[in-house]
Parts: C-alpha cells; structure tokens; sequence
C-alpha cells in the first residue's frame, strides 16, 4: 500500500521540474515578479475598480512613460554605468516637445523628431564625458543633473507663459497623449514594441551582447574586440532618447512644463531598477526585470494613493516592500546556485524484480562462467577507452577513444594501429551504412559521419525540441549508440537529456526515464525524436525483420523492441524484462540472433535502493558525491538472445583479469570483438560454432 | 614618475583658489570679514553634513538617507517641546532615533548585504515618511517657547565668529581625531581600502560598517539640529530638496574617491569651501538661483573633466563597476 | 470680527435657535414645511469629494481639509484624499484616476498652472464638478476659491515701501519657485507697485525655493553687503522664517521690515509677529477659504442649471494683515490643532 | 612568403616614464612554439600585450608577416591573425559559456540555441567538458582556462599567444591542452606561450626566450636548455641548489596536535573533509585548483563558513570552535596568508607600515582605541628587516611594490599577530625567484620555532622542497598522507588524480 502511494507520487509528481525550473535564468528575477504578484493582488482586492479597463489603461500610461525612461536606466547600469540625470533630461525635453509645439508652431510629426534628437543629445554630452573621457558615472550625470535641471528653469522662467497660454488642439497629438488603439493606450503600444526590440537586442543582437559584456568585464569586452568607449557613450546616447520618448507622451498627455517636472525621477527610476533585479555596477539585467521593477514602485505609490494614504505612510511601505524585497532578493540570489545544486538531483522510484540467478552451480542461462578468460588482447595499453568496437568489409578494426579520436587496428594480428579520423569527444557507438561511411555517436556532440577516406562531418547535433521539457532538451548531450537501417535511417540513442557527458552516473542514481531515441533521416538530413521518457537507453540494433529496433534500457535491465516501420508501427514491446546486470551495446550475431553486453551486474543494495526515492534523495543531499551509490559498471558479461528474448548462453570472466569490462561486442568472421569503457584495450574470443564469414555489414546490405 | 601627478584634491583647491582670487579682485564686498564668515556659515550645515558623508565614503559605502536623519530627529525636538515636553528629554530621544536609525541603515548594509545607495535610499525614505506621517503634525516644524536659548546654537557668535561655524570646525576636529588618531578610524580606512583584506586581517568589518552609519545618523542629526536652531524652525521638506546631491558633491569633489579608502577631513573642507565661495559670489553678483547652479555644475564638470586630462584611466587601470 | 470668534458665535446661535425650537414652538404645533431642504439633502448626502493638494502635512492643506469636512459631513458627504506628497506625475495620475472614479466634486490645490489643466478639463466634460484653491490652473473650473497672488504682493510691498520712507530705500525680494504660479504672480505684484516708486532700489530678488535655509542664507549674504536694507519683501512665511533668522541674526530686528504672505495659522504668522520676526504677514485665512469652498459646494451640488462646466466663477479671499497691533486678538489667527478636532480627525 | 611571421626590432615600452620592456628583439617562426620565459616584473606580459594590441610600444617596431605593424588595440591585432589568451582571465563573467565563446566575432543576430549547440560542439571537439549555457561566472578556474584557450583557437588566429594557460588545468587536461598546442603547431600556427613552470616549456617548446629586467637574455633552441641554464639565465645567477632544494633527508617531528577538522563540509567545495595539523613541522597540502584545499582552511580560519546542516566539526587545541568571521579565528592564533592577495591580501593605499600596524590592532587591541604612531613604526621597522622588504621608502604605498615584497608584506601582517597556526596558501604565487627563497626560509623558521605551519600549493617541487608531512586532496577531502621521507612526485600526482 504505502510502496504503491510511493510509486504513484514519484509517477505523477515531476519532482525534476524543481531543479530544471531553478536553473532556468529567468528565475533570477522570481522574487521581483512574486513581489509584483502579491501588490497587484493586493491592490486588486482594496480598490474595486483596480483591474478595471479603464484605470488599468491610465495606470500603463503612466508606467509606460516611466518604463521608457527605465529602459534607458537600465541600458546604462546594464554597461556599467548609471544615469543620476534621467529627471533633468526628462524636464528639459518635456520643454522641448511643448516649447517646438505651442511656441514654434512646429507639426506634431517634427516636435517628436526634434525631441528625441534633444534627447539624444543631452545624453550624448553624458555619453561622450563618460564613455569617450572616461569620467566616473556617477559624479558626471551627477553634476549634468545639475546643470540640465538649472538650465530647464531658466528656460521656463523665460518661456512658461508662452507655453501655458498655449491650448494645442491637434488630433494627432491628442492621440499621441491620450489615444488608444483598441483599448490600449497609444504609449503602450509602442513600449510593448520598444520592449520587445530591446529584449531581442539585449540577447541575441551583437550591440546587446557588447553592452552586456562591457557591464560584466569592461577589460575582457576591451580584449575581445568590443569598442568599449564607443558602446558606453551610445548606452547614454540611448538613454536620452528613452527618457524623451518618456517625455513626449507626458507632454501630450499633460502639457505642462511646471517647475518640478521630473524632479527625483531618477530615484524612482534607479528603485525600479534595482527592485526589478538589475545590479548596479552592470552586466546583469533584462528589459523583463526592468518592466517589473517599475511597475512594482508605480502600483505601490498609485495604490496607496488611491487607497488615500497620507504621503507619509506611502513612504513608509514603499520603502518598507523595497528594503524587504532586496533582502530577499539578495539571499535568493547567494543561495540560488546552492538550492540548484541541492534539489536538481530528484530521484524517483524504481521497482525491478528479483534478478535471474547468476551463481555458479544455480543453474539457468546466466550461470557464471570463465569463457572469456581466453580472450587475446589487441592495442593493450594503446588505446584508452573504447567502448564500442565495428569491423569493416576489409576486416580493419574500429574504436573510439577518449581523445576523441577513431583508432583504426589493420588485420591480420591487429598490431599495426593509426588515428583513422579526429573528431574530439567521446566517441561512443558506431555503424556503418550502405557506402562504408561510419557514423559515429559523440558523447557530448551528437552524430558524426567519417567518409571512408577519413573526412569527417556532422550529421546532426540538434533535435525538436520537446513541449513539456523544461529543459531545451534540443541540443544533443549524450548521443550513445546507433543503428542504420536499410532506407537510411538512423536510430540513435541518447542516455540522458538531464546530465552533461560526464555526470552520467548521476543520472543513475535519479533513475528516471531521461533518455530517448532519436532518428535521423540520412536522406533528408532532418532529426527528430521518436522515444522518449527511457531509462538511460544505451544499445541500439536493427532487428531482423528490418521494421523494427531493438534497444536496451541500462537502468531499466530491460532490452526493448520498437516497430518503425510495418503493420505495428509505433509500438514498443519489451523483449526481456529482468536482466541480473545492466544492458548496454546489442548487436547481431552470426546465427540471426543477437549479442548483448551486460556492463555490470545488479546489486542487491541498489536495487533496494532505487525502490526508495527518498533515502537517495538524502544521500544526495549529505553525503559527498564520489561516495553516493552509484550502478556498479566494472564486471559484466555478453550474452546471446534470440527474437522472443530467450537468454540462449553467456560468457563471463570471472576473474576479470584479461578483459575486465564489457559495454561492447562484435561478432565477425569467427572471432567476438569485445570493447570496454574503462578498458585500455580490445579482446577478441573465438567463437565456436560461429560463421566463420560472417561480416555483419555484408550479411546485410551485400557484397560491393 | 610620482611627482608630475596632480591629484583632484590638488585641483580642487587651484580651481578654489582662482576662484577665490577672482572674487577678492572683481566682486565688491567679498573680501571684508564680515562676508568671508557669511560664507562659511552659509555652508557650514553643508560641510558638517559632508563629513558625515566623508566618514561612510572612506568606509566605501555611500548613504543617501543623511538628509532623513537631519530633518527627522531635530523635528522632533521641536514637536516634543512643543507638545510640552522637556528640552532635554527631546533631544535623547532624537539621538536614540538617530542612533537607532543607523544601526539600521548598518545592519542592512552590513549582515543583509543590501547595497548601500539602494540600502540608504530606502531607509531614508521610511524615516522621511515615519516623520511624515506619525511624528509631525505639520512639514515645517516651528519654534516653541521651550526652545528658548537652544537657538544659540545657530545663531549666536563667540569672537564674532557664528556659531555654525564654530561648529563646523569642530566637528572637522572631531571627525579628523577620529579618522587619524583612533584605532576605529584606522579600521574605517581599512574595511573602505580593501574588505575582504580587513576582514582576513581580523578586523571586525561588520561592526566597522555599522560603526560608520551610526556616526553619519548622529552627524547628520546634529547638523539637523544647527540647521533648526539657526532658521528658527525646522522645514522637514528638505528631504525632497536636492541637498543630498550637494553633500554628495562637496565630498567627491573634494576628492574622496567613491571607491573608498581615501580622503580625509581636508577634502571636505576643500569641498565645502569651493561651493562656498561660488555661490556666495554668485549670490553677490545677484544672479538667479537657477543661474547658480547652473554655473556650479559648469565649474564642477570643469574640475571633473581637468581631472580625468591630468590623471587619464585606460583600459588597463579601470576598476570593475566603477561607478 | 474674525473667522473664528465668528463661527463660534454661530454655532452657538444655531444650537441656541435649535434649542429653543425643539422646545418650544415645534412641539406645540406643526410647522410650515421647507421645500427646498430635502431636495438640498438629497442632493448632498452620498455625494463623494475627492481632495487632491500638491501635499498634505502643511497648515494650508490640513487646515482645508479639516474645514472641508467640518462643513460637509454633517450632510452625508463622502471624502476621498489623494496625497501626491510634492510629485506632480503622481499628481496627475491621481487626477486622471479620480477622472474615471467619478467623484462629485473634485477639490484641486494645483502645483503649477499647466499640469493639471488639460485633466481638469476631462473631469469637467466628464460631469466633475472641479474647484480650485489657492493655486489656479489655466483652466478655469466652475469655481476658484484662493488668495490674489498680485494683490498680496502689492499690498506687501506697498507695506515695505512706506516702512522704507526716510530711510535708505534699498529693498530685498526672497521668491519662492520661480516656475510656481504663486511666486510668479506675486512678482507681478511687486513690480506694479515698484514702478510706482523710483525711488526703492531691489538690491537683490531671488529664489529661495520655498526653502527657508536657503532664504536665510541669501538674506544673510544680502544683509552683509547692504547693512543699511530698510526692508524685504517675503513670499511665504514658512519661508520667511529663516529671512527672519537671518534678519535677527545681524541684529536688525526691527531696523528692516519684513513683510510676508501665509496661512494664518496662529503658530506660523501670529506668533511670529508677536516675537518681532516678521512686520507683516498677510493671511488668507485658511478656515474661511475652506468655509467658502464649502457654501461653493453646496451650491454647485444643489444647484439645477450650474452643469459642470457651464458656470465658472472665482472667490478672492479677503485678506487679513497680521501686524503687532492686531496679532494678539482672539481670532487674528487660527489654530490647526482646534480645527481639526472641530472636523472630528 | 617569409619564416618570419611576426618580429619585434628594438621593442620598448615605458609606464610612466619607466621602461617595462626595453629594445627587445623577438622573432617568432610561422608554425612554432615559442616559450617565453622570466621572472615577475622580466616583461613577459608587457611583450605578449603588445603583440596582442593591448599596449602599443613606445618606441621599436613590429612586423607581422613581413609588414609594419602596430595595432592600437585587440582588435586590429586580431585582424592581422594574433590572438591572445590572457593571463588575467578576461571573460565575462555575467555572460554564457556559449556567448563568450563567440563575442568579438558573433554575427549582428545570433540564435541563442545555434550558438549553445556551436559553442557544445567546437568545445567537445577539444575535449573540454564545458556546458555551453553555464554562466561563466559560475565555473571553476579549469573551466574558465578551458573556455579562453577555446576561445583562442576559435579566432583561427595564425599566432596565438598563451600566458599561463596551464597554471588552472589538471594533468589530464593540460595533457590535451599539449595536445592541442601541438595540433595547431601542426596546422601551421605559431604559439607564443609564458609559463612558470619550466619543464612545460622544456617539454613543449621548440624554442625558448629569456627575459630579465625588461631585457631579452637569450633565445635559443629548446634542446640547448636545462632547468639550471633557465633559472640561471632568468635570474642572472645560479639559484639551482637553493631554490626547491633537494629532497629532505630528515623530518621534523610531530609536536602537540593543533587542529583536527572531522567530516567538515560545505557544499559543492568541501566535502566530508577530515584531517590533522601538528605544531613544530611543515605539513604541505597539495592538490589541484578545485581540490578544496583552500576552502577547507578558509573555514578554519572563519573565513567562509562550513554547511549550515551536518557541517562537520573544527577542533582546535581540543576545542570545538566555528568561527563566522575571521576576527575570533585571529584571535585564537589562527593567521591565513591568502593565495590572492590582490583581492584579501593588503590595503593598497595604505602605507607597509600601517599594513603591519592594522595586523597588530586587530589582534591585539587591548583597549587602545589611539593609535600609537610608535607602535607602528616599531613594529614595521621590525618585520620590515626581518622580511628583508624593499621599498623606494617609508611612504611607499604596498601596491607601488614589486610581487614579492606584496607578499612579505602581507605575511609580515599576518606573522605580526603572533599565530601558533599559520596557513600559507600559494606563498610564492607570482612571487620572484628571490623571494621564493627568503620566503621559504622564513616558513622553516617558523615550524623550527615550534608553530604548526601548513603550506597549500599546487606546486609539487615546493610541497616536496618545504613540507615534513604532506596531505593530498582530490574532490574536497584529504585522500592520502605522506612522510616527507617516503614521498615522491609520482606518489603525490598519483593520489592526487586517481
């Protein structure tokens, strides 16, 4: 009963979404986002007409205008830098879109240009002192708010009359201060698109990049080509002309020019955007955290207004929600990388049957044995780590190793050895097809195709990407083994889509179906996942009939059948249920059944373990990782099957002195090639009874 | 190669120095006694609030809510004698507030790890609206009978000299033993040069860092008190004036780097006496206020821009987020 | 007779009157009935005015407020406050929400003349009643209530130039914000009345930002350079209080005349005269403003014809100058404290 | 096409007036590997920088591929082919893996997963286990290492300079950084590479340059050199048999025991860490970057703190002590000596004299809140004969001082307060041969005179040279212990990766 609640939890529960969801980047600004959360529900609940169209309309005009100027703010901190005169900028534009209007009688579309352009200039001479001078930010736009603002009352001193005297009565101005365009205001319209360019640009444009880089590590953006002076000085250009676009629509919306027009803007601004998570002192922030940063200061001043709070108390839970916020902001930022690493690793439940005995003298088709003892040895000490082993038509030998090269061993006595191709990675399984290009699975690359000369190429390094995976599970990670078949294409495998190459074993411990099967069409060159949700799925073979695949689960001791072609296309049978060890290369035998490597054997402790989820969750937690209990990969054996996944006879080394692991077997021409992961070398056993001319690429696609 | 450089402290006082120069010579009525001493006490509130500043500058942090603790624990002197309470009593409890109020402003910035523009900014604005909405009745907080002689403060003089600056003055001596003398100024130095070193030193950085934002509360809540004395009132809405940024001034512009560790007293007075002897010049010349600062800022941006061409930063000198 | 004593002794008629009816004549028989006051209370009860000041905690603003709900609570009239605490984009934000929230009355203390205007207008196209205080706006609602900027400078000056006669007619003017419509007006006021005069010379007219330290530190550095300034020209005496410092400071104390403009809140303008700080301030009596905004609520809420924005009117509030002479008399000045508890805050 | 790919004629570059290279004549052949070698301070950087565009030269000249050239910065540098791997890390740490990889050359829109899916690729293709969409910031200093040496190869450069780009890498992976280098030797691209440790360039090189004091001592063919004529070419005498003397013959015995840290963790560093330190003798740490080794005694020392929950214990002297802050940890006679003392090592503006001082305040203040100004200059007259510190003068602030007299100093603060545990960690990092020796001396001083010393160092020669008991640390835990006596390189190494 309480196995069976265990089982259903860990089925339906998607305790990995925890992890994944933490490690996403956008999590960083969680705590901005609830806080934002809880004030808008706040609000919404003390003023009845809160979400109301119309009060949320008149609510984002004015957010918006701040937002542009927080985009600015944010664009400069962003650099490295930070922009003190953002209140003056915005006066002395405001006056320069209602003074272009209503005393030069300018049209609407020219008092735009011109205030932007004013803008942008007040920002250059920011930009130039900061960026081309190398002043220090804050004591410059310090000393430019000073100046600006002295400069905006002397000119309303002069001009104030004119302007307030002046009624400007154009619909198009109108609209731009108070129209909407179905509903939405006209300066949210055009926020949202700034919004969204600025996103764009912030992340995948190369002046975005080089802003970024210049905030992280203005010495390394300097080394790395950028021009440091030139971007710094355009992110205070572009400040200007953010907060005159801000400005422009608080002047058609208020036309006003008062004297305190702007004044501590730039604290509400420089709140918003640290609120909104964005670190002074650069290379952190996005415009998302910039939008929510500001909206959290505006809701917060507006709703306690509304809610007819004194200035005072306004102040007081203002400054009482930012201080709160930024220590817990500040926490979560420091733990964050901590809590990730603690709660990634979520194991679930995993109930395998009693395993098929295995002892000398208990009878049954594993009974152990010391066939394998006799095994002749190639390359030992020459070759690191080949875990998969292939035999060509010329009988030349193949196999990986973990200098990412593909080592070719030359018959007849296998002595003679050379680097056949480079490709770097891991190279894991390997087939060949119809013209004698061998595709190779890359850990941590994906499938790679070597011409026969040698010349390699990428086959594929990306799939689609999965609806539900929190993770972009479209890069490949772990790409283990393949098979082709004849139409051309490729069933690979690939373990795990959690874990880089080389944290597989921790995918052991979770033993959660993280892996999948993915095909690769050689005649269209497209990719796409076929299997998904398999617990670390590592051999893969065209099975006889040509419709189907045979795949093994490692953590599943299970070997699987897969029809992708034929009457049952698309569904998967399972072929053996209950290994003593865990599956790993499968591959054809001589006499139409199959080869199986058991990478190792199964323990009783880990069995028991991978039934209580939790108590592998503590050891994750407590105990060091070297120390966790892990599948046991070092002693193993090959066994043979037959299509109803009949066990027929397995050969072991007991001793494991000459060949000591087994993740690999060809059978050719007599002779089983045994390969090995951790081996530094490839066994080769006589096979009695075999074919003695079996080459398993010629059996099946002929004779060139 | 060390001696051809000019540092801004050294600049700030050639630019003080011409200006001065030109006033004496072009301005009539600036160089009489009277006037020089109208100047120091017009920024002598000023120059008490830059040492505050100074004091957490050096320390490498900056605090933003010194206005807050000059307007709000002085007002409420002023409100308590009002409603009828003891002068004495009054001005305890303001510096239990003021004290308190940095004690706050250093946990945050200190144990909480708040940075401190954003730490003080916000905690000045909570002070500001506590004041606001619970202490005072209204912003500008007048004179009561109780107050009676406490006015001395600000506006009697000793040998002629005002108050104020007397004051001044001695809280320049204060902090200057402070920061030279004491083994705690030697640590504020330390924790503002290099904290982590201070903190594998064995130096107590947190206490340090709570240490320097109490001073400046306490600092800035006795300049408070000479700004009340000295104007008969105290007009809380100072804290929406743009103060702070002249404070802020006064101390960088002196030549306390905002990186930390550097500076002294002298810097501020530097400071203090070039806006000074701008704006009582300009005030002499009748200009607009806006005029004013309008110049000021030129002649700042001038002494900033004159800097950056003696003392150039490349590439390869620039710090990490130096802001 | 001053505001205060007047109220008292209204109220007290009132509640005499009421007595003596309740008593007497009512019980005994039926009465003629009032047609109108119904109508009157119907109109009012319910009805939401929504207070928006440049901010709340100064004498002005509270002491309208308080009056405000000492008039009109009594009749079922609901307030709403929205306190943009100095910032003129939250401000107007409160305005534009107050807009669709659709109070009956809006009561607006505008921070300049522009920034309000074009809101006012949709409130009033709207059907919002709008009244302005003190500080008007280039639109013109269906009423104003508030002081004569000019007319105070005027009167203020006139006050400083005669104080100036046989003396060395050198004057100082301390503004307040120079972009405030206050300041800008009363100006206006100043300088009619000095081209009257040739003979007063300004040594010095500049800003102090409604900030008194700055105002003492230009008054200090004005009274150092002209020792013989026969008088100053104030704009507002919580201002002024540091022009006063300054002035007591140097010892001038009653040497130069200094004349003001204010509220009238007995701590802020009596008491100051009465200590010698200031030689004149000219109140616009808070309580009385708000008693006029008040009876122009009234009307507008039970008026049938005066649509919002059909009538537009102003009430200029009469002046009381605050000399030595009259700044003890009960009733000179007001007293924020007693206000408000008569409003029941 | 000529051999020469780039030459340098009468090099000098001057800071402020002094000459940090000076007429240096340098050819690099197309397709070699070129180590440059030379003490702290010889011009080695300075050299690569201004191949790389980073400093321009004062005066000389510089050719790339026969034709005058100057680039004004890495850029331009990069354009005519060079390509530098700094020895500062300059990535940015806020930025991806996959985005620093490809910044300076990204195209104007750049997909986000073609570039993680590039970046996984070409990194893959080196062997080095990076994920592409790791922050950088977050990474190791093998990470890190991996991405920039990435980085430089990505440029296609047809010279590349490294410096120091082993310093962070484990064997294995500094085996297929070999690898690579040869790779590219092989593909015709030359290589310039600065490393402290001279059997790398031994190893690796095909020819050798020694710098000294700004100026070029020799070039010569790799094969012509040995250690002895590097070290004696680098420091202008001969230094063999003092520096890294020969192997210990005798050791000091174990005094009283110090410290004991039991099962101490802290997450993901330090895991289940246990181990002993004795008064009286050296016991040297070794392991490599990210072994645990500082963590762990940064713990001690309450400079980092251990896991919240199931922590472990640190038992000093029979006393169970966590320190929060290293102040306690001072006071009790603990002194760290940081690996980095850039970042927590001195005060820079602060003069060597109040350096030393704010040591003796902090641990000795005993209710003198005045400074004594006597105090101080007795007691940095004292540490500064004892230390053999040079300065221009009293005045000298500690970051106008050359490597090595930084670090005398900032031992000098530490050893002031008088510890009985003393923890050095990378003492002679990016310190000059003679310091090296004076500051070894020192520690054998320190453990004759009955303090428990312990030397973390990922330098095996020093570990051997110094320690009478050696500690080996893999994966955040002591692995295995040596007697001086018994180890050897290949044991220590060993323990150390397998």
């Amino acid at each position: 009963m309480r196995e069976a609640i265990i089982r259903l939890r860990y089925r339906y529960w998607p305790d990995h979404w925890l992890g994944e969801i933490l490690s996403k980047r956008w999590t960083e600004t969680a705590i901005p986002v609830f806080v934002l959360l809880i004030v808008g529900f706040w609000l919404s609940q003390s003023i009845h007409n809160f979400l109301s169209l119309a009060s949320l309309a008149d609510t984002a005009r004015q957010a918006c205008e701040i937002g542009f100027i927080s985009l600015g703010m944010a664009l400069v901190v962003i650099v490295g830098g930070i922009d003190l005169s953002v209140g003056s900028m915005f006066a002395l534009t405001d006056f320069c879109a209602l003074f272009t209007l209503d005393v030069l009688g300018w049209p609407v579309p020219l008092v735009a240009a011109a205030t932007v352009v004013c803008g942008m200039l007040l920002g250059a001479v920011n930009g130039i002192l900061i960026g081309y001078l190398r002043l220090r930010a804050f004591i410059t736009t310090l000393i430019t708010l000073i100046i600006y603002r002295s400069a905006f009352d002397l000119l309303i001193q002069r001009y104030s009359n004119d302007i307030a005297a002046a009624f400007p009565d154009f619909p198009s101005w109108d609209f731009v201060g108070n129209g909407t365009v179905l509903g939405v205001p006209s300066v949210a319209i055009l926020y949202i698109a700034v919004a969204i360019f600025g996103h764009i640009f912030l992340t995948r444009l190369r002046p975005g990049w080089h802003v970024t880089a210049i905030g992280g590590s203005r010495r390394s953006a300097y080394n790395s080509g950028v021009a440091v002076r030139r971007t710094i000085a355009l992110c205070y250009v572009a400040s200007g002309a953010l907060t005159a676009v801000g400005a422009l629509f608080f002047a058609a919306r208020l036309g006003t020019v008062g004297g305190d027009i702007g004044v501590g803007l730039e604290i509400t601004v420089l709140t918003a955007t640290v609120l909104g998570g964005i670190t002074l002192g650069g290379g952190r922030g996005s415009v998302a955290k910039s939008l929510v940063g500001t909206l959290i200061v505006l809701l917060i001043i507006n709703g306690l207004t509304t809610l007819n709070a004194r200035g005072g108390v306004n102040r007081i839970v203002l400054a009482g929600i930012l201080l709160t916020a930024a220590i817990v902001d500040i926490r979560w930022l420091k733990n964050r990388s901590r809590i990730i690493s603690k709660v990634y690793v979520s194991p679930t439940y995993l109930a395998l049957p009693e395993p098929p005995a295995t002892e000398i003298g208990g009878g049954g088709p594993f009974e152990q044995n010391d066939k394998l003892r006799s095994v002749s040895l190639i390359g030992l000490g020459r070759i690191e780590a080949p875990e998969d082993v292939i035999l060509d038509r010329h009988d030349n030998l193949y196999a990986g190793s973990r200098h990412g090269d593909i080592i070719r061993f030359f018959p007849p006595d296998y002595e003679r050895m050379e680097v056949f191709a480079h490709i770097g990675g891991q190279p894991l399984g390997m087939a060949f097809d119809r013209k004698d290009n061998l595709y190779v699975c890359i850990g941590g690359m994906g499938l790679y195709r070597i011409a026969p000369d040698g010349k390699v190429e990428k086959a594929t390094d990306e799939t689609n990407r999965s609806l539900y995976s929190v993770n972009d599970d479209s890069r490949l990670r772990l790409a283990d083994d393949l098979d082709i078949t004849d139409s051309g294409l490729v069933f690979f495998s690939e373990a795990t889509v959690r874990y880089e190459m080389d944290e597989w074993p921790i995918d052991g411990l979770e033993a959660r179906g993280n892996g999948r099967i993915i095909c690769y069409d050689t005649n269209t060159g497209k990719t796409h996942t076929v299997l998904r949700g398999l617990k670390f799925p590592n051999g893969i073979c065209v099975a006889s009939d040509g419709q189907s695949i045979l795949f093994a689960e490692t953590w599943g001791c299970s070997v699987k059948r897969y029809w992708f072609d034929g009457p049952k296309k698309g569904a998967v049978e399972t072929v053996i249920d209950n290994l003593p060890g865990y599956p790993d290369n499968i591959n054809l035998a001589s006499d139409g059944n199959y080869w199986l490597a058991v990478v190792g054997m199964r323990s009783p402790a880990l069995d028991l373990a991978w039934k209580m989820p939790s108590f592998r969750l503590r050891m994750a937690k407590r105990v060091p990782g070297d120390e966790w209990l892990f599948p046991n990969i070092n002693t193993g054996c090959v066994v043979k099957f037959n299509e109803a996944g009949k066990i027929l006879e397995s050969y072991w080394d007991l001793k494991g002195v000459n060949h000591p692991m087994i993740t690999s077997m060809r059978e050719h021409r007599g002779y089983l090639y045994l390969g090995g992961i951790a081996n530094n070398r490839i066994g080769r056993y006589k096979l009695e009874r075999a074919n003695p001319n079996f080459v398993q690429y010629e059996k099946r696609w002929g004779k060139q | 190669m060390k001696r051809f450089r000019i540092t801004q402290q050294e600049i700030v006082f050639v630019v003080f120095a011409a200006l001065f120069v030109f006033c004496s010579l072009f301005l009539k009525g600036f160089l009489t006694s009277a006037n020089i001493l109208a100047l120091l006490q017009n920024v002598s509130v000023l120059g008490i609030l830059g040492l505050a500043m100074a004091i957490v500058v050096i320390g490498g942090g900056i605090d933003i809510s010194l206005i807050a603790a000059l307007a709000v624990p002085p007002g409420l002197v002023l409100q308590m004698v009002q409603d009828g309470h003891s002068l004495s009593s009054s001005i305890v409890v303001a510096f239990a507030i003021a004290i308190a109020f940095g004690l706050v402003n250093g946990w945050l910035i200190a144990y909480a790890e708040v940075p401190s523009l954003f730490a003080t900014l916000a905690s000045g604005i909570f002070l500001a609206g506590l004041g606001q909405a619970f202490l005072f009745r209204v912003e500008v907080v007048q004179w009561s009978d109780g107050m009676a002689g406490f006015d001395r403060l600000g506006q009697a003089s000793v040998f002629g000299v005002p108050m104020p600056i007397i004051l001044l003055a001695a809280t320049c001596l204060a902090v200057a033993f402070l920061l030279r003398r004491t083994r705690w100024g030697a640590y504020i130095y330390a924790v503002g040069d290099n904290r982590a070193a201070a903190r594998v030193t064995g130096i107590p950085t947190r206490p340090i860092i709570v240490l320097q934002y109490v001073l400046a509360a306490v600092i800035g809540c006795f300049a408070g008190l000479v700004l009340a004395a000295s104007v008969n009132s105290m007009p809380t809405r100072i804290f929406n004036s743009t103060l702070i940024y002249d404070v802020i001034l006064v101390v960088v512009l002196g030549g306390i780097g905002l990186s930390g560790g550097r500076g002294g007293v002298v810097n501020v007075i530097l400071g203090t006496l070039l806006i000074g002897t701008m704006l009582n010049g300009m005030t002499i010349m009748n200009l607009s206020y806006a005029a004013q600062n309008l110049v000021k800022g030129v002649v700042l941006l001038a002494a900033v821009i004159a800097d950056t061409f003696i003392n150039p930063r490349n590439e390869e000198t620039a710090q990490q987020g130096d802001i | 007779m001053t505001s205060l004593s007047k109220w008292t002794c209204a109220g007290l008629m009132a509640a005499g009157i009421a007595a003596a009816a309740s008593s007497g004549v009512f019980a005994a028989e039926q009465g003629l009935n009032e047609p109108f006051q119904a109508k009157f209370r119907a109109d009012l009860s319910g009805k939401t005015i929504a207070f928006v000041p440049v901010a709340m905690g100064f004498d002005l603003t509270e002491g309208w407020w308080a009056g405000l709900k000492k008039e009109l609570k009594p009749y079922g009239i609901k307030f709403e406050l929205r306190d943009p605490n100095w910032n003129t984009n939250a401000g107007a934000q409160a305005v534009t929400s107050l807009v669709t929230e659709k109070p009956a009355v809006m009561v607006i203390h505008n921070p300049d003349v522009q920034t309000y205007a074009k809101l006012l207008k949709r409130a009033e196209d709207a059907g919002i009643y709008v009244v302005q205080i003190n500080m008007g706006s280039a639109y013109r609602s269906s009423a104003f209530v508030g002081a004569n900027w000019i007319e105070i400078g005027e009167r203020d000056t006139e006050a400083v130039v005669n104080a100036c006669k046989g003396k060395s007619n050198k004057i100082a003017i301390v503004q307040g914000a120079v972009s405030a419509a206050a300041s800008a007006y009363t100006l206006r006021g100043v300088s009619n009345v000095l081209a009257k005069h040739p003979e007063i010379t300004v040594v010095s007219s500049q800003a102090a930002d409604w900030d008194a330290a700055k105002a003492k530190g230009i008054t200090q550095t004005v009274l150092k350079q002209h020792p013989d300034l026969c008088g100053i020209v104030g704009f507002w005496d919580g201002m002024d209080i540091g022009t006063a410092a300054a002035v007591k400071e140097a010892g001038l104390t009653g040497k130069v005349f200094l004349a003001t403009s204010g509220g009238g809140e007995h701590r802020g303008a009596c008491d100051l005269v009465k200590t010698g700080a200031f030689d004149l301030d000219l109140s616009y009596d808070v309580p009385t403003q708000a008693a006029q905004m008040a009876g122009t609520i009234k009307w507008l809420l039970s008026s049938t014809d005066a649509k919002p924005g059909a009538v537009k009117g102003s009430e200029y509030t009469t002046l009381i100058p605050i000399t030595k002479a009259n700044a003890d008399a009960p009733g000179t000045c007001w007293n924020l404290d007693e206000l408000k508890k008569e409003a029941g805050e | 096409m000529s051999d020469i790919i780039l030459s340098l004629e009468k090099a000098t570059k001057l800071y402020s007036g002094v000459p940090a290279i000076e007429d240096v004549d340098f050819e690099l052949r197309r397709g070699e590997i070129h180590a440059l070698v030379g003490e702290n301070g010889a011009g080695k950087s300075t050299l690569t920088k201004v191949m790389a565009g980073v400093v321009t030269l004062t005066s000389g000249a510089m050719k790339i591929d026969g034709a005058e050239a100057s680039p004004g910065t890495p850029l331009e540098a990069r354009n005519l082919g060079v390509a530098m791997v700094f020895q500062e890390n300059s990535l940015v740490p806020t930025m991806t893996v996959a985005q620093n990889l490809f910044l300076g050359q990204e195209r104007f829109y750049n997909r986000l997963r073609g570039i993680n899916i590039a970046a996984q690729q070409f990194l893959q293709s080196l062997n080095f286990d990076v994920p592409p969409t790791a922050i950088v910031g977050s990474l190791g200093a093998a990470k890190k290492q991996m991405v920039e040496i990435a980085r430089a190869v990505l440029h296609n450069a047809k010279m590349i300079i490294f410096d120091e780009p082993t310093a962070a890498l484990t064997p294995e992976e500094r085996k297929y950084f070999f690898d690579l280098v040869r790779d590219l030797k092989h593909r015709g691209v030359s290589i310039v590479f600065i490393s402290h440790a001279l059997e790398e360039a031994l190893i690796l090189a095909d020819r050798i340059t020694v710098l000294r004091d700004g100026k070029k001592i020799v070039t010569d063919d790799a094969s012509k050199f040995d250690r002895a004529r590097i070290v004696q070419a680098m420091v202008g005498r001969d230094l063999s048999h003092t520096l890294y003397g020969v192997k210990k013959t005798t050791v000091r015995p174990a005094g009283e025991r110090v410290l004991t840290i039991q099962n101490l963790k802290m997450a993901p560093m330090v895991k289940n860490n246990s181990l002993s330190i004795f008064a009286g003798q050296i016991t040297g740490v070794f392991g490599l970057v990210g072994a645990g080794r500082t963590e762990t005694f940064k713990i001690v020392a309450g400079i980092m703190k251990r896991d919240f929950f199931y922590g472990g214990d640190v038992i000093l002297r029979d006393k169970p002590v966590r320190y929060r802050v290293p102040a306690p940890a001072v006071k009790a006679g603990v002194a760290y000596v940081t690996e980095d003392r850039k970042i927590e090592g001195f005060f820079e503006t602060a003069t060597i004299a109040r350096n030393i001082y704010l040591g003796l305040l902090a641990k000795f203040p005993g209710g003198r809140a005045l400074l004594s100004q006597r105090d101080q200059s007795a007691s940095s007259a004292d540490w500064v004969k004892r230390l053999n510190v040079r300065a221009i003068g009293d005045a000298a602030k500690v970051i106008e001082l050359s490597g090595g007299n930084q670090q005398k100093v900032v031992i000098a603060k530490s050893l002031v307060q008088e510890p009985d545990l003393i923890i050095f960690d990378e003492p002679t990092r990016g310190v000059d041969v003679g310091a090296i020796v004076e500051i070894h001396e020192l520690i054998n001083r320190l453990a004759d005179a009955g303090k428990a010393v312990v030397v973390i160092s990922s330098y095996l020669p020093e570990i051997l040279g110094l320690s009478d008991r050696i500690l080996v640390s893999r994966q955040g835990k002591v692995v295995e212990e040596f007697s001086a006596l018994e180890a050897t390189e290949e044991k220590i190494m060993y323990a150390a990766i397998h």
